[in-house]
């Protein structure tokens, strides 16, 4: 990995600047993969009448770092990768904004892809954000964790075996 | 002095995000100090409508020591920084 | 499939602004995986005196649009999918330039990574393309195919059965 | 008439990217049009380096008809337009 890119903030990103900053005077980039997590107006939780109207995004600053840059070594462990960005938002969110952003680049596509899957999978499973989905009746809720932590790492568990 | 921490709906229910606590040298497992902190809160906040047991002893909390995952069983020292939680929902 | 967009171009496009226009007024997207591929300084063929100074792409027009139209509707069949974007340019091209862009919107992460990477490899192997890669010293050569049509096909029947 | 379209290292081997043929009745398979290609174009350009054979009889030649891959064994009619291209490498 020539460069991680570790951000928690408050603040809106811009997909196209974190993209023009990978490619920035490197030339042997030949796939970027992105992945990017909006506020839905429907949680998988919520019934038609209940629209979220925003969310609120909790860290552990200290902890949700470390999570992330152990997550982004494991998967520069299993591919062959160049740059890889996470950034993630905390605070107050309303619906159709940007939450998270995984950049990944790498010579092929078939590594910046499949990190970029991974790291996905594992910062929603393993690293420090907690979310609260507010809905327009003004009544919030915890969001509840969908995937067990095991469920994921045996996936890719089993997808390393194959390879 | 330990550093506890509480995050999300655990910090929500018992109305408290982080607290310095003295350990006894007793205290050195996470589980003693869970212990620790239900007598400590228990009788100071006897009329809040959580229990600090139910939500600690819940076994869906989770625990980090140092801003490591650990277990109940995991042992702890004065100076550590130990933060419960419940699981994660980011992305 | 809620909008799916198609188009072959020599001139170069954003990323920003596809996201932009993907997500414009729609509030149930929760995920959005995009692909860029770009111009590498090496390709897999040439040594290292040999680097790649720009690429010529050719298509055939008419041909091309059908072959990623099917791409995409056989993509949306498989997965819950909102919105596609499918770019892809052609004439001559410089090292560090964008080449393709795969965007791919949907609720879920899941179906919008999926989507994206299945995109691609019916792309790189369907889809009525041609590289000729000029090196520096103005040698030029048409790119080898090297996945074979049966392999992809074959790669991604598997993953579906086990679906 | 038919359209017959030659792309990428096929349309430079034989350098010609586009030609209008009238098919004869008897030309009713990609594989006869070929053949018809080649005695036509042997003919016209005998000193030309690259042999229409030895171009359009290569094994890893593909082909479409109206924009559709097809066979070599594949039916043609006048009105068609058939195309032949190496496999693909976009991207």
């Amino acid at each position: 990995m020539r460069s991680l890119k570790i951000s928690i903030q408050e603040q809106d990103f811009s997909i196209e600047d974190e993209c023009t900053a990978m490619r920035a005077q490197h030339k042997d980039i030949g796939a970027l993969a992105t992945f990017t997590g909006l506020v839905r107006e429907m949680d998988d939780e919520s019934s038609a009448e209940q629209e979220v109207s925003s969310l609120y995004v909790e860290h552990y600053p200290g902890m949700t770092e470390k999570n992330l840059e152990e997550i982004a070594e494991q998967a520069n462990q299993q591919w062959p990768l160049l740059d890889i960005t996470i950034i993630h938002r905390i605070g107050e969110l309303k619906v159709s904004e940007q939450i998270v952003f995984v950049g990944v680049s790498s010579m092929h596509r078939e590594a910046a892809f499949a990190a970029c899957t991974f790291i996905m999978d594992f910062l929603k499973t393993k690293a420090a954000f907690w979310k609260k989905s507010n809905n327009s009746d003004n009544a919030g809720h915890w969001v509840e964790a969908k995937e067990s932590d095991s469920d994921v790492s045996e996936k890719w568990a089993e997808a390393k075996q194959k390879r | 002095m330990a550093t506890i921490h509480y995050f999300a709906s655990i910090r929500e229910k018992l109305g408290l995000s982080a607290e310095q606590v003295e350990l006894p040298s007793q205290v050195d497992t996470v589980s003693a100090l869970v212990e620790l902190l239900i007598k400590q809160h228990e009788k100071d906040d006897k009329e809040f409508n959580s229990s600090w047991g139910d939500v600690l002893n819940n076994t869906a909390v989770l625990v980090a020591v140092n801003q490591t995952v650990a277990k109940f069983s995991s042992s702890i020292k004065d100076s550590d920084e130990i933060a419960f939680f419940p699981p994660v929902t980011g992305g």
